[in-house]
């Protein structure tokens, strides 16, 4: 779950990580209210889920109040798209007005869970306000790593160390000293996948401040941070992932062909979708229903995947082990039932109580055909629709 | 298989409910010898009237010995249980539940080192030995066939989906094991693939991986130097969107390594066998036991 | 460092561990207040660091604020000595007043460290209200212990198999479980080296209560502790023990005899309190200067052994490692000429610089008799004092 | 001493204040061969001309190679220190720092398990080994003699009073260990014991327990059970007020088995010669070695 820039400056700021004084509004009369206040420079931030804000024209800089109303004007209300969004458009409802700070030079710092080490990793550079990966690939010398022993924090001699080597100058490096040792508290406090700090401002007067703030929760550990929950601003979501996302599944729009994918299990949808790839068509979503879907669950999986007015055809392909397939079944029944409508379905049906499961939707009124396996369900899909 | 399979291959299952219950029942069906189970609300009755349950692993370890554990407990709870069977020295324990939170598996797994405890998933289907009618986990025991060629799968219905296409050929299985889909987990590609390069029973290996990670490169280099049976792979998710979750974390492109090609290629220079879709497997290992 | 009653609870009730309302007031006319806002029974507690309060008169039952205004006039203002706090007398500077709770039992626990196994324990048991020492001797199938892993925490698992075994009920457990959490958190936070819940009492109504509550912090962590610094109580310390404690030195006022020992090390402490009797006296008071004293710390510390009234002689028995002798001789030196008193001196210096030092103490105006060792340091003292 | 007597005895010292310089300038006399300091803010300085300062451990190893590391940091950032030098896989490390938070130390020995370092203290003196010229901390050089008595002590102090009896006496030691006052602490009398029990040039053992904790019972089980050679004893405490802390927290009597009788007890049902007063340490173990 991702955080806005403000909802994510406010928690830092909570444990005294620096941050450049600055308030979010909703509308321009707060935002011009807000810069009055600064008496100064000013930068205004949509607040929007997508990274790339600055060049795709969602950070400016405003001189005075008069400035900031016409900014926040053209900001709040309007969409923005980056070129890390894809096709996605995000509403601004929110700007963050922030002082202009006097900078002399822009650190990158970033905690994260390394998957290979099986820990959380500290990641600093000196390269800091460009985008992380290139430099990653440019210059990884630039990139220094400390990996953090999870059941005992992050020695001290190991932050102290990394600062050694960078020569920043003792008042610069103690600062970020306890940044670290501030942000790994956070990390640690809210399960969070990610905090991004790009970039660690040093200012004119060796002050050391997070300009920008990104932090991701890890979606499984929501049930302890019902404070956290509140922080979700759901109109930053596609609303049918976020329909499936309230029933707990996991759905993915995909601008590519006609087939509407349900499955179960990550592996099996990544097959699924190459097979209708094969089938001479690409998959227009895909659904994963995940280890034990109730039949209520698959129902909604059922209307979300046929709300999807790309969809032509829906490919099912589930494989009972968890999941029990004859309460796939009479959830897709049930779906059926209250949408009625008529979009046909190739449907792979294997493993935990398949062959009732078979039965049940033989019975029903659905347009369906069977098939054996994925390759055999390519062929139904090429005839369904009609590819030779 | 000696690591997995034990001497007594005695089961505790923690976590008896809805899905549990279901699972336990498809386990005794095939022949494993559950001998307790844990519940902390179920203590005291019974499961299927014979197999006593318990409210805490330890009382269960005391009474009935078992040497393997089976965990269907909620996620909120489950990093728990895990460590509630390491305590009890449980050998190895099988770890179902999916959506445990990330920084409980990471101390998890820092706990376990050190420790005589093998762990295998959280997120996954578990293991099948099909000879020793031994079913640890959800792996529908209708599709599997006594033989000899290995498989591990980081996804659980593609590990399904490759045992259903070689017993469809006649080709049985020596054991199936599901690793698990997420990013932090206890066992991983390279363990199981050593213990199927020192099991007897085992001719043939089969490896499906996804994209993300660079565990299946690890598996690559493994395979490149201390491998001698043959192996056949799959790797899923050349189609899947670059960035975008896929269900599980550990399925997100993250850099270079963690393409489907730069796997593809690691696999190959190993000399790997490789099924461009998980729907050639069987037809692959069938062509490569036939030349063998 | 020992916390009252009213700061444990203070932080207690921060951390969610439910506590019966109650205030701190340190004079008559605030007690009358709160009895009458809490319009009931209440119980009048004296804030001393003793232990045993209740026999010794130290906690009283008030019916009405009349009643509260006489109790807390006496208690105010006066001092207070049990059975645990040896020959002190505890000055009573403030009362806790506490609304009176209906109790239907009364539970034990506590978190301290086990030395033995290396690790935190907590420490349950059903007999609580009661000394807990006596339960342990007694009865010690009714203390059940949990050991702590400290970097994972108290694992859920461990706390639901201890309540499993008391059939305390579900909702008496359910509070238990979480008190259990929540005072961890304290005890991980705070470097609590204990945590005592006596009673923790279960009222009519099956809520849980902490009656009383003793917290302990490890004196070693205070440096990262400020504000908890500032919570501990002077007057609740013999005040040449808090001399020395300023000044960074271990010292113990012991009413047994004539012999003001200085030493460096608890070991040899003990052992140079042995000779005192073998001497055929007895130590009046022992100080500790540590590993490493300054001369700043030595002349300290002489003042405060000079400064009994018992003290007829002074053994100093000290062996330099980290400590240098040459440094304690000047310190006493100078402690000498700044009091410029007349008790005479045994010395036994030995290890790092111990000739220096001699020479400068043979050159002073000290009256000294030089000992090699301690049975030779024994006889000294026999001539100096005349025991025959 | 073939655990703390290591091939090359090089020494790393970590904290170069006023103590650990001055102490650093003893060891040097004595013979020890102190190959490089850490320090935070002396680094690429030289400590007495020739050995270079780090600004850290691991720079210091791959530099210097040290086998023993020994630690003068100020309690603050003691526990750190130790778990760098653990990291480094110094083999030995004597810890000197008093005053180190007790949930610091619980936490650097919960994550000391399973590793090979072997910690010394906290709040000790460290070791000395007279016949190699190796002295790791601050037990005074002068009052040492090479022999065959190995001395190990919970109190600083009490170890040199009891090195002064035996070099009096023309007794030599194999090897003086002070493990530390701290009530947690990285080495016990049991683990001394053994290594005076496999010790070659150990004839005979000196050991100097105090009131509080359980590990001169445990001691004495050991010796009772596995240790051959003479064992001469004290434990001191006898006088001192019950419950009140003496310094250091471990000298507190906690229970029936902290208490100076129930040591002896013991140690005495294990064969043990007790010296009543640490100052007949010396003559025992004289009277000892002319007995046997």
């Amino acid at each position: 779950m991702q955080l806005h820039e403000y909802q994510a400056k406010n928690i830092l700021n909570k444990h005294n990580v620096p941050i450049p004084f600055g308030k979010v509004a909703s509308s321009y009369l707060e935002c011009e209210e807000i810069v009055k206040s600064v008496n100064g420079r000013s930068v205004i931030k949509a607040q929007v889920h997508a990274g790339g804000r600055g060049k795709a024209g969602g950070i400016k800089v405003v001189e005075g109040s008069e400035d900031a109303k016409k900014v926040a004007k053209e900001m709040l209300g309007s969409t923005l798209k980056t070129f890390q969004s894809g096709d996605t458009e995000f509403p601004i409802n929110k700007v963050y007005v922030e002082e202009a700070s006097d900078i002399s030079r822009e650190l990158y710092l970033a905690l994260t869970m390394d998957f290979d080490e099986k820990c959380p990793v500290i990641i600093f550079s000196t390269e800091g306000g460009m985008n992380i990966e290139e430099v990653a690939e440019k210059t990884p010398d630039k990139i220094i790593k400390i990996h953090v022993n999870p059941l005992i924090g992050p020695s001290p001699y190991k932050i102290r160390n990394l600062l050694s080597q960078l020569n920043l100058g003792k008042k610069v490096s103690q600062q970020i000293f306890s940044i670290i040792q501030n942000l790994y508290e956070i990390f640690n406090s809210l399960d969070c996948t990610l905090i991004e700090i790009n970039p660690l401002a040093v200012t004119e007067n060796d002050k050391v401040l997070a300009l920008d703030a990104k932090i991701t929760i890890d979606d499984d550990s929501i049930f302890r941070h019902s404070d956290i929950k509140d922080l979700f601003d759901k109109t930053q979501m596609n609303q049918a992932e976020l329909k499936a996302l309230s029933s707990d599944l996991a759905y993915i729009k995909l601008d590519r062909g006609k087939v509407g994918c349900m499955v179960n299990g990550a592996g099996l949808a990544m097959a699924t979708m190459d097979i209708t790839i094969k089938a001479g068509t690409a998959p227009a979503n895909f659904l994963d229903v995940g280890g034990s879907a109730s039949e209520e669950r698959i129902e909604e999986a059922y209307k979300i995947i046929t709300s999807d007015r790309d969809v032509e055809i829906i490919l099912v392909n589930l494989f009972g082990g968890i999941l029990r397939c004859d309460v796939a079944a009479k959830g897709i029944i049930n779906g059926f039932k209250n949408t009625n409508n008529s979009i046909p379905m190739v449907v792979v049906l294997r493993g935990t109580n398949s062959d009732d499961a078979r039965l049940l939707l033989e019975k029903s009124d659905l347009d369906i055909s069977f098939a054996e396996d994925l390759p055999s369900a390519a062929v139904e899909i090429r005839n369904k629709l009609g590819i030779s | 298989m000696s690591l997995l399979d034990k001497d007594s291959n005695k089961v505790l299952i923690q976590g008896l409910g809805r899905d549990g219950s279901f699972q336990a029942e498809r386990c005794i069906e095939f022949g494993t010898k559950i001998v307790s189970g844990v519940h902390p609300t179920k203590a005291g009755k019974k499961f299927k009237q014979n197999i006593p349950i318990f409210g805490s692993v330890n009382e269960a370890v005391n009474e009935t010995s078992p040497d393997i554990g089976l965990i269907f407990v909620p996620a909120p709870f489950a990093a728990d249980a895990i460590i509630e069977q390491i305590d009890a020295n449980i050998s190895v324990i099988v770890c179902v539940t999916e959506g445990i939170p990330i920084a409980d598996m990471v101390k998890v797994n820092e706990y376990l080192k050190g420790k005589k405890t093998r762990l295998i998933g959280p997120n996954c289907p578990g293991y099948l030995i099909p000879e020793k009618k031994l079913k640890v986990g959800i792996i529908p025991g209708s599709i599997v066939k006594p033989g000899n060629v290995g498989v591990v799968s980081r996804s659980g219905t593609l590990t399904y989906e490759a045992i259903v296409q070689l017993t469809k050929l006649g080709i049985g299985q020596s054991a199936c094991v599901g690793i698990g889909g997420d990013p932090i987990n206890g066992t991983s590609f390279v363990d199981v693939i050593d213990m199927f390069e020192e099991d007897e029973n085992t001719e043939a290996i089969v490896m499906i991986g996804e994209i993300g990670g660079i565990k299946e490169q690890e598996a690559a280099e493994r395979i490149k130097n201390s491998v001698s049976k043959p192996v056949v792979a799959s790797i899923v998710g050349q189609t899947a969107p670059e960035g975008r979750r896929m269900g599980h974390a550990g399925a997100v492109i993250t850099g270079k390594s963690a393409l489907a090609s730069e796997k593809i290629n690691s696999l190959k220079d190993a000399g790997v066998v490789i099924a461009d879709s998980p729907t050639e497997i069987g037809q692959k290992v069938k062509e490569l036991l036939k030349i063998k």
